[in-house]
């Protein structure tokens, strides 16, 4: 693997830039693998990485219907926190968080992982409530997390209008300085080259559409290009898990609504820190190219169409607007949409299925990113062993028979 | 921005003036207390979830308060029936598999 | 006749007045080609019932003089009493406050079996918009499509107003009427007011 | 001052009314009519901007939505500054104040320009990626640099002081785009009786027309404009919506469009008017009439200010009387180039030479500049360009076009503009937005709108050009629109418009150079971005070979202007790389907006008061004078408690609480939802949704009630009361009010349609106000004619007749554990009653109280608040409710089998206790998290959090609920809340109910 550093950057200018070298191969698909990993985003990138880096499991194929990193991993607000509530999701995510704070130089590519401080707003005494539970259970928990009120808060984001005329007066907030933001489409990259290096196969434009599964064994799946064989086969589709999950047979208990964003023009910057309210519903960050970069809400029907309805992103607005209102003037320059893959309990599956060796990494909804490197050395862990990592046991399918959900609704704040 | 057909209003509306309330015709278990936790389970939480023909149950909350089933597509959006409870589909994947 | 629990709330002692949810701002509103108005003190009654029964049919007819209307969104009136269809099992019927008790001992009277009258006089207020502008205050609040074309003289909806709910009718050519509810009252009035 | 590069006459502005304007601090003058860039041009204010990644001075390069550079900030008061204002689509007015968004100290002399030419080699796309890792530590202090080089314009530090209007809009056809398709298409449908709307971006319609040389009827093209206009706008089915774009097309043809009613007058509105206004359209059929935009070519230094699109050229001629320079040098692939050159020539001034690269064009056009002895190069292209704040001269060679390369001397033609013409990309932008991709045609050489249901491509937009083919194409679409609608096809006769002969278009997209790419000067593809056809070459060198990868590893289109003017270009360019057609490369994904749209204008009326609807009850005005502080549950406003004088929240609630225990308080409760219930099953039903049972409450009594969801979880509690034998009034949580009815009728309406019964809301209907306290009984008989004696009026019963005069229905039951008694009323009639209760207000110490006492006296109680003391993974069992739940009922009801899955019906779940501090002045923090060890290191194993917790003035200590891992086995334990400033408080572990555990009182 070619190394990345401003030294090489200043080398390659002399050479005017003829010398770089792909980022990863453009292989042709092997009759079979060791493993396969179906979905070629963020969370299936990392898999494949850790797998080929922390178990020496090379010979490993990433099937990719689209373009890498093209799924949500491209169209998130890329927030990045560990601030859960219940210990099994406080747990993963905080794996998680540390593991992005060294990830620019684990993958010796810059994923611009800023830690700028996540603010959740509170603005009912319910809320305050809410937040006080949650910042308590994730001091407990080792997690950088306090209670602030509206002073603090006026403190931290000067432009925010905490003044108490609004129709819903920020009270509060919780603080984690340690979250932040990250660059997703250099997340995605990173891991692809630092996987392709280790040689593992990216396939794209390779989609998976059936399970061949013999005496309740998973054997490869059938694409677009052929069949290819696998005894451990893990799903990491997202908005597609049940989709791909239909070709085995399954049924998950998910359902894939679409989930919008938006990001203003360029501004010279403005808000340093990342502002999320639950209860007014809308949350912000500025990139380091100046974009607003906004969350809108969840619409409330199942959408596979990467695209959603104008009223969510209506009232999103409204929200900004109320939590800001000098950005009255700042305009919209593009609102997108994507699949998420919503849980009954706001929780992800990392899961063993009925069928040996098929895998599910899935139900990250409207959060996942964040947990990008974790879910991936986490279940890459549950893949090279055939059971699952201790930290995934809690996120079972079987949660879903027996009862035993970890409801991160309303307790999290905003979900993402 | 859906246009939806209310069976029962008898006209196309807004969808804000609507609630999608999940997947359509899913029935309780007809005896709760012997069944097992799988089916429960099941009922519960886990869905169909299609990419393509869905059919669904929506309320038209500031409208008639009435529930009803609706056919859409889940990537063209595209709405291609309404109708009451109690009735099945007329459009669905299997016969939209076959060719026209 | 069913076995509900009813009694005239209307029948307040002498000295007692009635108060509107709008009584603490006024109860009118003009700007250029727009008048907006509270009619206080309404009674209205929610009706339930099988719009295929005749006999239930028969039994509206004859306790408010009305036919029942079974098409939906259709609004019909007498010099007392309105009836707007609501769903294909429920209707509002609006008249006036201190008669509302008898209209609704009359519907008790002439029903029977699987029904309910409920009075709900004190969930609602009416307004009314009129003057030339008064369609451009519509299509500010609500996505419903007024255009005389498709709202007619006679018809009446359920539908959104900004981010309330609201019984829009149009009881004849020069009048708007806006069904809101008591809670809601406030914000629908200053919602109106804005943009008017 | 003069306008050096204005005409003495011709286009559309009004010479007799002069603006002046100031632009980076120069005052210059322009007309009415003008846009902000077109006045530039007239002043010859060539750099109007610096580059946002390697500073390089901008000029302006289009007339339309399509400008990348011409990016400024406007305004001239701090709460008016308007970021990323497009010049060539802001009007003139008069006391305009912009400035450049990037250049220091200015656009003419910027130190970052020098930074960039040094280091722009070392920005190659994707290089923050590969740099600035090392030292780790670092990271965040070179961000903050990389964040402060970002951005364009800034945003106001003020409040907006105008406001904005939504409009929903409802017709048969919309028509985006008033050119002549636009315009033929609204006048067929319009005559035909259907309901129109005309929008166009610009400030005038007529899109093309309005800088045509062509005639129409034999009479230039204004005249049968105005006629069209005239025609449409006296039809009153017909809205004409000039300066309105539609930005974005949304699914089930739900289409919004933005009207800037006053930008052009003002920077901020005036008295009385909106600044602008978003239609949300609701039409049958839309015709996109949206015209094409012209490709620039792509060569070296074709960013110089001065290089321009050509058919922009024109437009700063016909419309606005600017020729933006002396010495015009013309490149292009098609005749629109020739019309350029013409224009240049006509309007008096020198065109160098025309160069096409086609070895052979021959139509119409071309014979005109012929005849006017202008100079063509055929089968050449201006491959460079020289100068660096102007255009100062175009290097030229022939080339060969299989090659791809430049053959024969290159020659320098000076000149001070230098126009390209790459050729046509239809508008297909709004035609993508529901999802459908473009489809590419070769004859064109373009993407036209793929066929969707309601959707009607004409004209430039549909691929055609020509305008009496688009005039042909546009009546067809009229028609067609027409008839979708149900109308019958008028009549329309058509303007007579030469059919000119063009000869064929030549597929050009970018000159090669003397030099490989990767060396050759910058050639530019995306402007805004600094995006080069090297950065493109080198993005699929690195193994980006999906054009979305290609966007987004160069940022090619992530602009302002969405790479309108670039995009196509971009595509071509990673197509030649990769060795495949335009086609299979494909487009990157359109969406939403078309041009920026201000958040205020999305957000409309919706904001401050109206944000979101205030729900009041009927004692609202009451509460307020009495001084009240609001608490928001909901949408509704509620009594939180009455400070008197400068009394803390502490002693307010103190003093509350003394009353309700001592004397007799008052609470509007009239927010609780409240659901009439009637019908033969009614009791069945209830027997259904509820955990306990319902099948021998009698009439005049009521009970408390526990709702779950089918998962077992609780989801709403309030007391059900029997009014007739088929016949309940349910009340719910105020929260819950709205989604319990509809979770009733859910399961009546699809799970049990055979049950017969009715729900009605009767929130809004019924006042209710609460009277508790040891003097309640004694308060109320001062004004009932009900007989309030102990037995004859028990506990949990209600009765009918009047308080103060007015009918009502009161229920004695007790959310504070004291004798109490809750008064209905229709809610016309709550302020006599309340007002009269207050008459005896000294006589009984009557006090109102607010939610925190009522939260206070209930806690004592051991009262539970859905939501506050559950979060939706409590069962009735977690909360040691048993009694309540109806294990024997014959049916299955809500909730039920959920309560014996293995982790439901586990003996160790978090169970609700009461917690009694060891210390006696310790209240708990709600929310506290539970330890059984307060030594383990951390992380800590946490079993469980304080749900709720008070001071009680009647205990005189605090108390808390909790929920508690296996509570329910755990009495008399002692457990840890470690809080963060290292205190550690204990608390003993009791039942939920502290005070009056007997329920005497409520009783008595
Ligand atoms: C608008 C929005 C905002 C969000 N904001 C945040 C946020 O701020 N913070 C946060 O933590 N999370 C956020 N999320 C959630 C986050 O984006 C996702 O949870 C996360 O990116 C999921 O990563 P993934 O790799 O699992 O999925 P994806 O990136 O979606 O990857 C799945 C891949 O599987 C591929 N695939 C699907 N089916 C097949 C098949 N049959 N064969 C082959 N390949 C297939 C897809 O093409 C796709 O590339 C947001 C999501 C959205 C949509
Ligand atoms: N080879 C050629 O001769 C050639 C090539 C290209 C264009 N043309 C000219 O183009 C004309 C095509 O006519 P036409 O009517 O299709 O296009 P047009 O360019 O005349 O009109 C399109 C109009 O749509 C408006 N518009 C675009 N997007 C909009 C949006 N999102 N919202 C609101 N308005 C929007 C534009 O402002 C413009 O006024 C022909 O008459 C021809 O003269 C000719
Ligand atoms: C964090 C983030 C920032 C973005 N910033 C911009 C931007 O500045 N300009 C832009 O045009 N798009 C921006 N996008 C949106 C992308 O252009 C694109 O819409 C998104 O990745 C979804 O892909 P699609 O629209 O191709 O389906 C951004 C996306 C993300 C996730
Ligand atoms: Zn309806």
């Amino acid at each position: 693997m070619q190394r990345y550093s401003g030294f090489g950057l200043a080398r390659h200018a002399l050479s005017h830039h003829e010398n770089w070298q792909r980022m990863w191969r453009n292989p042709t698909p092997k009759k079979a693998y060791d493993a396969i990993i179906v979905g070629g985003g963020g969370h299936g990138l990392a898999t494949a990485y850790y797998l080929a880096k922390e178990h020496g499991i090379t010979n490993v194929a990433v099937l990719e219907k689209g373009w890498l990193g093209g799924g949500n991993t491209a169209r998130n607000t890329t927030i990045v926190r560990s601030n859960y509530l219940w210990d099994e999701a406080a747990a993963l995510y905080e794996h998680s968080l540390k593991l992005w704070e060294g990830l620019s130089q684990d993958l010796n590519c810059n994923v611009m992982f800023s830690q700028r401080g996540v603010l959740n707003l509170g603005h009912t005494l319910q809320d305050m409530r809410d937040i006080q539970r949650r910042v308590h259970a994730n001091r407990l928990n080792g997690i950088d997390s306090q209670v602030l009120d509206a002073q603090q808060v006026k403190e931290i984001v000067p432009i925010l209008d905490c003044s108490s005329d609004r129709r819903y007066p920020v009270m509060g907030a919780s603080w984690q300085p340690r979250a932040g933001v990250a660059r997703h489409d250099a997340v995605a990259w990173g891991f692809a080259r630092a996987a392709d290096a280790m040689g593992v196969d990216l396939l794209q434009q390779t989609e998976v559409n059936g399970m061949r599964i013999e005496d309740g064994q998973i054997v490869g799946v059938e694409t677009n290009r052929g069949f290819i064989g696998a005894k451990t086969v893990g799903c990491v589709t997202a908005g597609n898990s049940s989709v791909v999950a239909k070709q085995a047979g399954l049924l998950l208990p998910l359902e894939s609504h679409p989930l919008q964003a938006l990001v203003s023009e360029p501004l010279k910057p403005i808000l340093d820190t990342v502002v999320m309210s639950n209860h007014v519903h809308g949350y912000i960050s500025q990139s380091d190219k100046g974009d607003l970069v906004i969350g809108a809400g969840i619409d409330g029907y199942n959408g596979y169409g990467q695209r959603g309805s104008y009223p969510t992103i209506e009232h999103t607005l409204q929200a900004i607007v109320e939590m800001f209102p000098i950005f009255s003037r700042v305009r919209m320059n593009r609102q997108w949409g994507g699949i998420v893959d919503t849980c009954p309990d706001a929780c992800p599956i990392l899961s063993e299925t009925d069928v040996k060796g098929l895998f599910f990494n899935c139900g990250w909804g409207t959060g996942g990113f964040k947990a990008t490197p974790g879910s991936g050395h986490v279940f890459a862990w549950t893949l090279a062993k055939g059971h699952a990592h201790p930290l995934a046991k809690p996120f079972s399918i079987n949660r879903f028979v027996t009862g035993q959900l970890i409801d991160e609704h309303g307790a999290a704040g905003v979900a993402h | 921005m859906f246009l939806i057909y209310c069976p029962y209003c008898g006209e196309e509306r807004e969808e804000s003036e609507f609630h999608a309330k999940g997947q359509a015709h899913l029935a309780r278990p007809a005896d709760p207390d012997n069944s097992s936790d799988e089916e429960w389970g099941h009922y519960l939480f886990f869905r169909e979830n299609p990419r393509g023909i869905h059919h669904e149950l929506w309320v038209h909350a500031a409208g008639c308060r009435k529930f009803f089933n609706v056919t859409r597509h889940t990537v063209s959006y595209e709405i291609l029936e309404t109708y009451p409870i109690g009735e099945q589909p007329r459009v669905t994947a299997n016969q939209m598999e076959k060719p026209a | 006749m069913s076995d509900a629990a009813i009694f005239d709330q209307q029948a307040v002692a002498d000295k007692v007045t009635g108060q509107s949810p709008l009584h603490h701002l006024s109860s009118s509103h003009k700007t250029e080609g727009v008048v907006l108005e509270e009619v206080p003190s309404l009674g209205y009654l929610t009706l339930r019932g099988d719009a295929n029964d005749e006999a239930f049919r028969a039994g509206v007819h004859k306790a408010l003089g009305l036919e029942l209307p079974v098409q939906p969104m259709t609004l019909l009136q007498s010099d007392t009493v309105s009836i707007q269809w609501l769903s294909p099992d429920e209707w509002m019927i609006v008249c006036p406050g201190a008669r509302c008790f008898e209209f609704e001992s009359a519907l008790h009277e002439q029903l029977s079996g699987h029904y309910a009258v409920v009075n709900v006089s004190g969930g609602y207020t009416m307004l009314t918009l009129s003057g030339d502008r008064a369609l451009d205050v519509l299509y500010q609040s609500t996505a419903y499509d007024v255009h005389p074309r498709h709202f007619g003289t006679g018809k009446a909806v359920a539908t959104t107003l900004a981010k309330a709910t609201v019984f829009l009718r149009r009881p004849d050519d020069g009048k708007w009427e806006l069904i809101v509810r008591r809670s809601f009252a406030d914000y629908c009035w200053r919602w109106l007011v804005g943009v008017c | 001052m003069t306008q050096p590069n204005r005409l003495a006459q011709g286009g559309r502005v009004n010479r007799d009314r002069p603006l002046s304007f100031v632009f980076n601090g120069e005052t210059y003058q322009g007309y009415e009519g003008d846009t902000l860039a077109s006045a530039l041009l007239a002043n010859a204010v060539s750099v109007v901007n610096r580059s946002f990644k390697y500073a390089r001075p901008r000029g302006i390069v289009a007339a339309g939505a399509e400008e990348p550079n011409a990016v400024v900030q406007l305004g001239a008061s701090e709460a008016a500054q308007t970021p990323n204002v497009r010049a060539t689509q802001q009007a003139l007015y008069d006391g305009l104040v912009a400035s450049s968004t990037n250049g220091w100290p200015n656009v003419q002399r910027d130190v970052m320009g020098l930074f960039g030419k040094v280091a722009g080699k070392m920005m190659p796309p994707g290089f923050y990626n590969k740099t600035f890792m090392a030292p780790a530590s670092m990271w965040m202090t070179y961000e903050k640099l990389i964040r402060k080089a970002a951005g364009l314009g800034r945003s106001p530090r003020e409040q907006d002081p105008d406001r904005y209007e939504h409009f929903h809009r409802h017709c048969d056809v919309l028509v985006i785009g008033a050119g002549p398709a636009g315009l033929v298409a609204a006048s067929v449908a319009a005559n035909s009786g259907a309901r129109v709307i005309l929008c166009d971006e610009q400030e005038q319609m007529g899109g093309c027309l309005l800088s045509t040389t062509e005639t129409l009827n034999g009479k230039p093209a204004n005249q049968w404009l105005s006629e069209t206009l005239d025609h449409l706008a006296a039809n009153p089915d017909v809205l004409l919506l000039p300066r309105t774009t539609a930005n974005g097309y949304h699914d089930h043809n739900f289409v919004t469009l933005h009207e800037r009613v006053a930008e052009h007058l003002g920077d901020t509105a005036p008295e009385g008017m909106a600044r602008s206004r978003m239609h949300q359209v609701r039409a049958k059929r839309v015709v996109l009439s949206t015209g094409s935009h012209e490709r620039p070519l792509v060569y070296a230094n074709n960013d110089v200010p001065g290089n321009f699109v050509s058919g922009a050229i024109s437009s700063y001629i016909h419309r606005y009387g600017v020729v933006p320079g002396n010495q015009l040098v013309v490149m292009t692939a098609n005749d629109q180039g020739y019309r350029c050159a013409i224009d240049w020539y006509d309007a008096g001034r020198n065109v160098v030479a025309i160069v096409d690269a086609r070895p052979d064009a021959d139509g119409h056009w071309v014979k005109q500049a012929e005849e006017r002895g202008l100079r063509i190069l055929k089968g050449q292209v201006v491959f460079d360009t020289k100068g660096t704040k102007a255009v100062q001269g175009a290097w030229v060679s022939a080339w060969n076009a299989e090659r791809f390369a430049l053959t024969g001397e290159a020659q320098l033609l000076e000149c001070d503009a230098i126009a390209s013409s790459g050729g046509f990309s239809p508008v297909v932008h709004l035609a993508a937005h529901t999802g459908a991709r473009p489809v590419w045609r070769d004859d064109i050489q373009g993407f036209v709108p793929a066929a969707v249901k309601g959707q009607l491509p004409t004209g430039g937009c549909n691929g055609v050009y020509p305008l009496h083919q688009v005039l042909a194409d546009a009546l067809d679409t009229g028609i067609t629109a027409a008839l979708d609608c149900g109308y019958e096809a008028s009549r329309f006769i058509l303007p007579e418009v030469d059919d000119l002969v063009e000869s064929a278009p030549l597929a050009l997209f970018e000159i090669p150079h003397t030099k490989a790419t990767m060396r050759a000067p910058y050639q530019f593809v995306d402007l805004q971005n600094d995006v080069t056809a090297a950065a493109i070459e080198l993005a699929t060198r690195e193994g980006f070979e999906s054009i979305e990868h290609v966007k987004r590893y160069t940022a090619m289109g992530f602009g302002t202007d969405q790479g309108k003017l670039g995009n196509i270009n971009g595509m071509a360019i990673t197509a030649r790389r990769l060795g495949q057609t335009i086609p299979e490369t494909g487009t990157t994904v359109f969406r939403p907006n078309y041009t920026p749209v201000p958040f205020g204008a999305i957000a409309g009326p919706h904001r401050r008061e109206l944000f979101d609807p205030k729900r009041y009850t009927a004692l609202h005005s009451w509460h307020e004078q009495r001084g009240a502080t609001f608490e928001d549950v909901g949408l509704w406003k509620r009594p939180w408690y009455y400070p008197i004088g400068n009394e803390s929240m502490h002693d307010a609630v103190s003093r509350e609480c003394l009353a309700v225990r001592n004397k007799v308080g008052i609470l509007d409760a009239s927010t609780l939802g409240k659901i009439d219930i009637q019908g033969k099953d009614a009791r069945e039903f209830l027997g259904r949704v509820y955990t306990n049972k319902w099948e021998k409450l009698g009439i005049g009594k009521a009970r408390y009630g526990l709702m779950c969801k089918d998962d077992g979880m609780v989801t709403d509690d309030g007391v059900t009361t029997c009014l007739g034998d088929q016949h309940f009034l349910m009340t719910t949580t105020t929260g819950g009010a709205a989604a319990i009815l509809e979770w009733l009728e859910l399961w009546h309406q699809t799970e049990w349609p055979e049950l017969e019964v009715y729900f009605n809301s009767v929130t809004d209907h019924w006042a209710t106000i609460t009277i508790t306290g040891p003097n309640s009984r004694a308060l109320l008989r001062e004004i009932t004619d009900i007989d309030l004696d102990r037995d004859k009026f028990k506990f949990m019963e209600w009765r009918q007749g009047t308080v103060a005069g007015v009918p009502a229905r009161v229920y004695r039951i007790s959310f504070t554990g004291e004798l109490s008694y809750e008064i209905n009323v229709q809610a016309d009639f709550a302020m006599h009653v309340w007002q009269t209760l207050f008459e005896y207000e000294n006589k009984y110490g009557l006090t109102p109280y607010g939610t925190e006492t009522m939260h206070v006296l209930r806690a004592e109680k051991g009262f539970i608040i859905v939501g506050q003391d559950t979060d939706g993974s409590v069962t009735p069992e977690d909360l040691g409710m048993q009694w309540c739940i109806g294990y024997d009922k014959p049916f299955s009801w809500i909730g039920k089998r959920a309560l014996s899955r293995p982790d439901t019906s586990r003996r160790d779940r978090k169970q609700l206790v009461g917690l009694k501090p060891l210390k006696d002045d310790v209240v708990l923090e709600e929310g506290a998290q539970i330890v059984l060890d307060p030594n383990q290191p951390i992380p800590m194993r946490m079993v469980g959090h304080v749900t709720s917790s008070y001071f009680s003035p009647t205990l005189n200590h605090g108390f808390a609920l909790a929920l508690l891992m296996d509570g329910h086995n755990r009495m008399g334990e002692i457990v840890f809340m470690p809080m963060p400033d290292g205190q550690v408080h204990e608390a003993e572990v009791v039942g939920t109910v502290f005070y009056d555990s007997k329920g005497d009182r409520q009783n008595v």
